[in-house]
């Protein structure tokens, strides 16, 4: 809770910095024109100095001839915040993140084991519940984030954990090719996550049959399965997570990408700490999207594999939409006998 | 052991370049690459200040604690150094700097901005002293030589001053006692957590 | 799976893509930092921190440096 | 071919045993990623601080570049500081610079534009060979075609319109050396259009100080400023155009607790460290100085001892100062009496106090007025003629000193001489030809327009064409010009084109010109203004830096630089090309006669010793070659303050340093020089002195010769003349001369033995007795309050050509229009049509000019250095916050700037500042290449466009000229300003 607190904190005090800047540069500007005429007045005596230029802004900022706006700032000691939060921070919340959700997946695990299909009359028959065209987003998507994960993990935690065991020079090179692929694969990352937003929007509106399954916690406590659409609450929560901060994670990326094309040396401190911040949540989220995906749901990999699941299974967890596309077609999609996954 | 500092003695520096163009000549730096820069402050007002400014080679330096390959190192005379064979040009130094000095060949994205270069107190780079590969990667290495930087060498008023940063600080104490004034060893508080005291 | 490979060939070939586009816009500091009223010369051969050893990758020692 | 700095010898492997053992250092490579290996943070430096304590001990011999590396010492051409470069040189390659800190001057430090000086040599925009334009297109071709065809073309143009057809522009960073015979060679050649930029820069400085005290140049020394209580900077931004000599003056504030006052228009980077800021009215400087002066003189704070001593006519001034009371002042000039008031009293106080100016006193169309009346200020309150006091003037260029000494003067022959028959006497027999035949060389001038027909005497007599007014005498019609014909060719060296106000008249000029040749490291703007389709040469000359000579800075020192490299490309040295124009011309043998010639390039040393044998005058006899290196050698054992070597010292003792002038008599001798000028309080042979008896010994009744007052150890104890055998004999002194001396002086006195003077005695007798009597040869004269032979001869104020108040030029007109330099001077007619025509209402805001410390002069060289042209990309007008606002200008934008004449403007960009108050803009003199918001890169020959172009201050610049020196009006015109 500590934590949360903390990187709370942080954020805000960044938005704060950047508030002040706009507020505080605007009451310089009137002094300008105040002190017009220095006639008479002893320059020397009058000098400024650090303590207050201080207090009118957080960074100290003046006129320089060469034609590169970030030169002029002379100094910032946010940087010095920054590096408290990257540095202090980060690691640790990181940490927490990615193993805390390994480790509640793993007690979860331990306790409520692997979820079973349950053997019903519709048991081996198929429905397609992901086109080719669905699985290559998600697929495409999803291996960007992984490498993007693990390319963004090796910038917080390489030279922890990478580099003493391979040596520098090594990972020198080893972090320029992530550096590479994490600032590449972000594009096919950013399509992915737009394809997916059009394919499966119209699936993923909130309803009110989302409030009863989360009510009865989506099933996965005790053995009664509420109803669900293409896709149960939970799922939609993945979804509108992937949407949400994939595109969090694509404007601050883009900031990054183009460093100071929109923003200071405040803004792009910012950018970093909310890319972070996200990254990290992301990651445990995925995380668990991951578990459910494959190990913690029996056979679960074939949904996206091959995109056919088992009826009984779909009229399990998604009766609505089964009783949708069976009334599309009369017959509807059903397939020969196989082994049935879920996702 | 020497600690070498930097101190810009505001209240003599008048904006003159010298540092910035004595620095091109030692390192051969190309245009777009300043490793060191004037900023004047309070421009063309009672109290105008200019101050140079480069690296200041921090104590706990935060370049190189966000480093996130760890290239950056610290001599014994306390001059922050990195290795642009280990550097992967992400940027986040300049972030964390608070001075501004880490600079990049390349401008626009991220992706390939090539190695970070920055002011080396005219220190060279971890290949060995005076070798060709050295001084093409990170200039002249002066402080090997016995001199110190070129910029506060040449400085016109003898504003910069480099060196130990005991003994520059009894320069600047004893240049303030003398005047009467003095605005402060500018960026020192946030470089070294410590200020001149007069 | 087959989706699954299109999906990598189709990750790949946008990340190629993406980076020659990228390194296509990207400009050196001096063309950067030059306003309307200047020619710079390239500096690689004139300045030092550029030219053979831009990215700071270590030179074949056998190659004779420009003299 | 090596060309940039690298190691000497074979890069080292990074077999980490080599590594470590060969250069121990802080921490080697291979142990700094050991420790990072390990440890994630911090550790890396304490696992090294045993290795780095080792490096301390063992490194200190170790050099960067090897054996084989030589230094060589020169002068930095930037600005008249006189900064020593020290040159690293390998194999002929110049590949480093290091602080010069032996040097008293500079002690190692530069400005922007010293510490990138290297640059020059190296640059890739250097004209590489000589061209000519054929058609409109640069065409390469040998030296031996360009200086044929040139010969032709100017052997051609003098047989048809006259010597005075072609104008000989010089440049004040030529060597004395390379001044002093190009000065010859305008002599030779028949004419007095010859000059350079002190024209633009500080000749109204050099006529007015020269005809208030005697000498024109800066009385004390950068150094001697150390010593001042209070320092008056009026019209100038040393900051910016002389940034080293900052260090003197700051260091005096800062020891001697100095006030610091800074009079100018713009609150300046010198004006923020100083004590006091006035903000004045550009052009005011007399109300100002008036003003100042008003209060000394209601409160009795002028020194009366050293007034009655030393001072002719003060009354005089006294009259004049008594029309400027505080209310007058403030009206004409906007500063508050009681500024003033406080102004006045530090200075004449709070002593010893300097005045320091520049061009913002200079470039005035009352520039002379001017420079008159801040000598007054010195001369009332007693500041002259001490250490910490005196005229402190700020030159601009490295030997705008020493080439206005060697007379690229359309006034004067070398060394102050003038032009009347004795000096061309004296020349004459310095340089060993006749007399006759130098008078053969001029012209005849027919009667035209009123004016009497010219012999060839008088026309040898008479003052050329000022470089300000070079295209008018193209352009107007000829019957206005007072000589045979106009100018139909320009000669250039050193000289660019953008540095001289109504550019667009220039172009004009430029285009009728029969014959243009640039001579220059740089095709400079007078080749890229397109004026032009053939006839056009461009001459490759090395920099200085390039060639031995020595160089006189601003405080009257002379320092010897050494060729540092080879002339780059296909560039020769300034003695090679006149050389090369004399021997097409048949002149060489006469020219050369007294000078070694080595493979067709005379040699530096020989040429300073003619200067020696002849420089009499100003003592410029005593500084042989052989003690210029000596200083050199020596540098590191000058005083930092008094500049002057211990006396024990065996090769340089007791000499102040570079032997500033007046060094008196041969170099046996070994006159020390003169540190600070008319010092009554040393012996002459110690470098004392007094005011120069220079304009007569008495003026309607009353002495113009000192009284009570003469330089320690003087046998006379009173005022005296000038010492001429006449009054030598009349002392009995004449029998201390040796038979040698003698039997010279009688050779050149000839019949009138008694003319003989300090001046003309080739043999140094006189100089040498009056020496061992401590005397001074010029004699002992007052300063002149009223120089009765100026228009003016009290300063009176006059407001500028184009001025923002009409409402004072009925009381305050600028002088009637009149002939000067055989020019017409018709500023009058301008002022009131302006006037007339309410121009003040239409350009409303009053533009001024200056300096910016990454470029100098015209801008070609320093703008074509990458390493400079970074840190200033852009020509910009510096405009006011208010006036910004008031025209919807952002900082950063494009905006047109005009001017008043020729439909001028100018696109450049606005920096908003309140650098400048409301009214007034600012702009930087050194850029070219823009004209009229055209880019003009493609009329550069290929590859030497400088780096950076903008528009020229010029473009938009207006008519107003000095009547005594034709100086130029650049810090006061006026403008409007939009947004583009």
């Amino acid at each position: 809770m500590r934590r949360t607190l903390t990187t709370f904190r942080t954020l805000v005090a960044a938005t704060i910095l950047t508030a002040a800047v706009g507020a505080s540069s605007t009451s310089f500007a009137q002094q300008t024109r105040d002190g017009m005429n220095p006639t008479g007045q002893n320059p020397t005596a009058e000098s400024v100095n650090e303590e207050f230029l201080f207090k009118q802004d957080p960074k100290i900022t003046g006129r320089i001839s060469i034609p590169d706006g970030k030169a002029a700032h002379l100094i910032q000691p946010a940087g010095r915040d920054y590096r408290d939060f990257r540095e202090r921070w980060l690691p640790w919340l990181s940490a927490l993140a990615v193993l805390g959700a390994v480790a509640l997946l793993g007690l979860f695990y331990y306790f409520r084991g692997r979820i079973l299909m349950e053997r019903g009359p519709d048991t081996g028959r198929k429905i397609l519940r992901f086109n080719g065209f669905e699985r290559f987003a998600h697929w495409m998507t999803s291996s960007c984030f992984i490498i993007l994960a693990l390319s963004g993990l090796n910038y917080i935690f390489g030279k922890r954990l990478l580099m003493p065991l391979i040596g520098a020079d090594a990972f020198g090179v080893v972090a320029q090719y992530a550096k590479f692929s994490h600032i590449y694969l972000a594009w096919p990352f950013m399509i992915g996550v737009a394809l997916m937003l059009v394919l499966w929007l119209k699936d993923n509106i909130p309803n009110k049959i989302d409030i009863d399954w989360i009510k009865a916690f989506g099933g996965f406590v005790g053995d009664k399965h509420p109803s669900a659409g293409r896709f149960n609450a939970g799922q939609k929560m993945v979804f509108w997570m992937v949407i949400g901060f994939g595109s969090a994670m694509s404007v601050t990326g883009l900031m990054m990408i183009f460093p100071f094309a929109l923003t200071d040396i405040t803004g792009m401190q910012l950018m970093q700490v909310i890319h972070a911040l996200i990254g990290i949540a992301f990651i445990a989220g995925i995380l668990a999207h991951i578990y459910i995906g494959t190990l913690g749901m029996e056979g679960a990999y074939d949904a996206m594999g091959s995109g056919k699941v088992d009826l009984g299974w779909a009229k399990v967890h998604h009766d609505l939409w089964v009783e949708e596309e069976q009334a599309k077609t009369a017959s509807g999609p059903q397939l020969g006998r196989h082994q049935v996954p879920a996702e | 052991m020497a600690r070498m500092k930097f101190l810009c003695d505001a209240d003599r520096c008048i904006e003159c370049n010298a540092c910035v163009t004595a620095c091109k000549n030692e390192h051969e730096v190309p245009w777009g690459i300043n490793r060191r820069r004037v900023v004047t402050l309070n421009d063309g007002k009672p109290g105008e200040r200019s101050v140079s400014m480069a690296c200041m080679h921090c104590t706990d330096a935060p370049c190189a604690a966000v480093c996130p390959v760890n290239c950056f190192y610290t001599t014994a005379d306390a001059v922050v150094l990195h290795s642009k064979d280990i550097c992967i040009g992400c940027g986040y130094c300049f972030y964390a700097c608070p001075f501004g000095a880490p600079q990049y060949p390349k401008v626009g994205n991220f992706g390939s901005r090539g190695k970070m270069d920055k002011c080396t107190y005219c220190a060279g780079g971890p290949e060995s002293d005076f070798s060709t590969i050295e001084y093409e990667k990170y200039g002249s290495n002066r402080l090997a030589e016995g001199k110190l930087p070129l910029c506060a060498e040449m400085c016109s008023t003898k504003a910069l001053l480099a060196g130990d940063g005991e003994m520059i600080a009894q320069i600047y104490k004893q240049r303030v006692i003398k005047r009467g004034y003095g605005s402060g060893a500018w960026g020192w508080k946030t470089a070294y957590r410590e200020t001149v005291a007069i | 799976m087959k989706a699954f490979i299109i999906a990598l060939v189709v990750a790949v070939a946008i990340g190629t893509l993406a980076a020659m586009l990228l390194n296509q816009q990207q400009r050196f500091a001096y063309q950067a930092f030059t306003t309307s009223g200047t020619r710079v010369s390239d500096p690689a051969g004139h300045s030092n921190l550029v030219g053979p050893h831009w990215n700071g990758v270590t030179p074949d020692p056998e190659k004779p440096s420009k003299s | 071919m090596l060309i940039k700095r690298k190691t000497g010898g074979p890069g080292r492997t990074f077999h980490p045993a080599v590594a470590i053992g060969d250069t121990p250092r802080a921490i080697d490579r291979r142990a700094f990623l050991r420790n990072s290996g390990l440890v994630a943070g911090g550790l890396a430096a304490a696992g090294s601080i045993q290795l780095g304590s080792v490096r301390k001990a063992q490194a200190a011999g170790s050099s960067a570049i090897g054996p084989d590396v030589t230094i060589k010492k020169n002068i930095c051409t930037h600005c008249s500081v006189g900064c020593t470069v020290t040159a690293e040189v390998v194999n002929g390659v110049w590949v480093g610079q290091e602080p010069s800190f032996s040097s008293p001057i500079n002690r190692g430090t530069h400005c922007a534009k010293g510490a990138a000086i290297r640059e020059l040599v190296s640059s890739d925009r250097r004209l590489k060979y000589p061209m000519k334009m054929v058609d409109g297109q640069w065409t390469r071709i040998s030296w031996d075609q360009a200086i044929d065809e040139i010969g032709d073309k100017i052997t051609g143009l003098r047989d048809k319109y006259g010597p005075d057809s072609v104008y000989w522009l010089g440049s004040a960073k030529f060597t004395n050396e390379a001044a002093y015979i190009f000065r010859k060679f305008g002599a030779f050649w028949g004419t007095n259009s010859v000059d350079h930029q002190a024209r633009i820069c500080h000749s109204t400085t050099v006529a007015g100080v020269a005809n208030t005290w005697g000498y024109g140049a800066q009385t004390n020394s950068y150094n001697d400023i150390r010593n001042a209580k209070t320092m008056i900077i009026l019209g100038g931004n040393p900051a910016e155009a002389h940034p080293v000599s900052l260090q003197h003056l700051l260091s005096g504030k800062e020891i001697n607790r100095a006030n610091m006052i800074v009079i100018d228009p713009r609150f300046t980077r010198t004006a923020a460290h100083a004590t006091e800021y006035v903000r004045i009215r550009s052009g005011t400087d007399i109300p100002v100085v008036w003003g100042i002066l008003w209060h000394i003189f209601q409160n009795g704070w002028e020194d009366k001892e050293f007034i009655s001593q030393r001072v002719y006519a003060m009354d005089d001034v006294r009259k004049e100062v008594a029309k400027w009371n505080p209310e007058e002042v403030e009206r004409v000039s906007g500063v508050p009496g009681e500024q003033l008031r406080r102004v006045a009293e530090t200075f004449a106080k709070e002593k010893p106090a300097t005045l320091i100016w520049c061009m913002g006193a200079t470039q005035h169309t009352v520039g002379t007025a001017n420079v008159r009346a801040l000598c007054i200020l010195c001369l009332a309150t007693g500041n002259v003629g001490k250490p910490g006091t005196g005229a402190n003037i700020f030159r601009g260029h490295t030997n705008v000193q020493g080439a206005t000494d060697m007379g690229l003067d359309v006034t004067s022959l070398p060394l102050y001489y003038g032009l009347v028959e004795g000096a061309w006497k004296h020349w004459a027999r310095v340089w060993d030809v006749e007399y006759d035949w130098l008078q053969s060389r001029f012209d005849e001038v027919p009667a035209k327009a009123g004016r009497k027909a010219r012999t060839r005497k008088e026309s040898m007599e008479s003052p050329g064409i000022t470089s300000t007014r070079w295209f008018d005498g193209v352009n107007l019609p000829e019957e206005q010009v007072d000589q045979r014909t106009g100018i139909k060719a320009m000669m250039v060296f050193g000289h660019g084109g953008n540095t001289v106000t109504r550019l667009p008249e220039a172009v004009k000029g430029l285009a009728k010109l029969d014959l243009l040749v640039v001579a220059d490291p740089h095709p400079t703007t007078f080749a890229a203004l397109d004026a032009r389709r053939d006839n056009t040469y461009l001459l490759p000359i090395c920099t200085s830096l390039e060639m031995d000579g020595s160089r006189t800075a601003s405080n009257r020192s002379l320092q010897w630089g050494e060729q540092i490299v080879k002339p780059a490309f296909e560039s020769k040295n300034d003695y090679e090309v006149v050389y090369r124009l004399a021997a097409k011309l048949g002149l060489a043998d006469k020219m050369f006669k007294n000078i070694k010639v080595v493979n067709g390039v005379p040699e530096a040393e020989d040429i300073l010793r003619e200067i020696n044998r002849g420089g009499w005058s100003t003592g410029y006899c005593g500084q042989s070659p052989e003690r210029l290196k000596a200083h050199m050698r020596n540098q590191v054992k000058f005083d930092l303050v008094t500049l002057r070597a211990p006396k024990d010292d065996p090769e340089v003792g007791g000499d102040y340093y570079g032997l500033p002038w007046p060094c008196w008599g041969k170099p046996e001798l070994k006159h020390p020089g003169t540190h600070i000028l008319y010092n009554t309080n040393l012996h002459i042979k110690e470098g004392g002195g007094t005011f120069r008896a220079r304009f007569g010994t008495e003026r309607n009744g009353v002495t113009l010769l000192a009284e009570d007052s003469f330089a320690k150890g003087s046998e006379l104890t009173d005022g005296y003349p000038e010492f001429t055998m006449a009054v030598f004999k009349k002392l009995g002194w004449d029998k201390d001369l040796t038979a040698d001396e003698m039997a010279s002086i009688t050779k050149i006195g000839g019949a009138n033995i008694d003319a003989v003077s300090w001046a003309t005695d080739l043999s140094g007798g006189i100089q040498r007795v009056c020496l061992d009597r401590g005397v001074t040869p010029y004699g002992n004269g007052k300063a002149r309050a009223n120089a009765w032979n100026l228009p003016d001869p009290v300063p009176v104020h006059r407001e500028p050509i184009y001025t923002p108040r009409p409402d004072l030029v009925a009381k305050y007109p600028t002088r009637p229009d009149e002939r000067q330099l055989r020019m017409p001077n018709i500023g009058f007619s301008v002022q009131k049509a302006a006037v007339d025509r309410g121009i003040a209402k239409d350009f409303p805001i009053i533009l001024t000019s200056g300096r910016l410390v990454e470029y100098e002069g015209g801008g070609e060289e320093t703008r074509s250095n990458p390493w400079l042209a970074e840190l200033q990309q852009d020509m910009f007008v510096e405009i006011n916050t208010g006036d910004a606002a008031d025209r919807g200008i952002k900082d950063g934008q494009f905006v047109w700037v005009s001017g008043p004449e020729n439909n001028a403007k100018a696109k450049v960009k606005a920096l908003v500042t309140d650098r400048v108050g409301k009214g007034v803009a600012f702009m930087p003199f050194h850029f070219s290449g823009w004209y009229q918001g055209d880019d003009m890169r493609k009329f550069y020959p290929h590859g030497t466009d400088p780096v950076v172009l903008g528009e020229s201050s010029n473009n938009t610049t207006t008519y107003g000229f000095d009547p005594v020196t034709g100086m130029q009006e650049t810090k006061c015109t006026l403008c409007q300003i939009r947004a583009v």
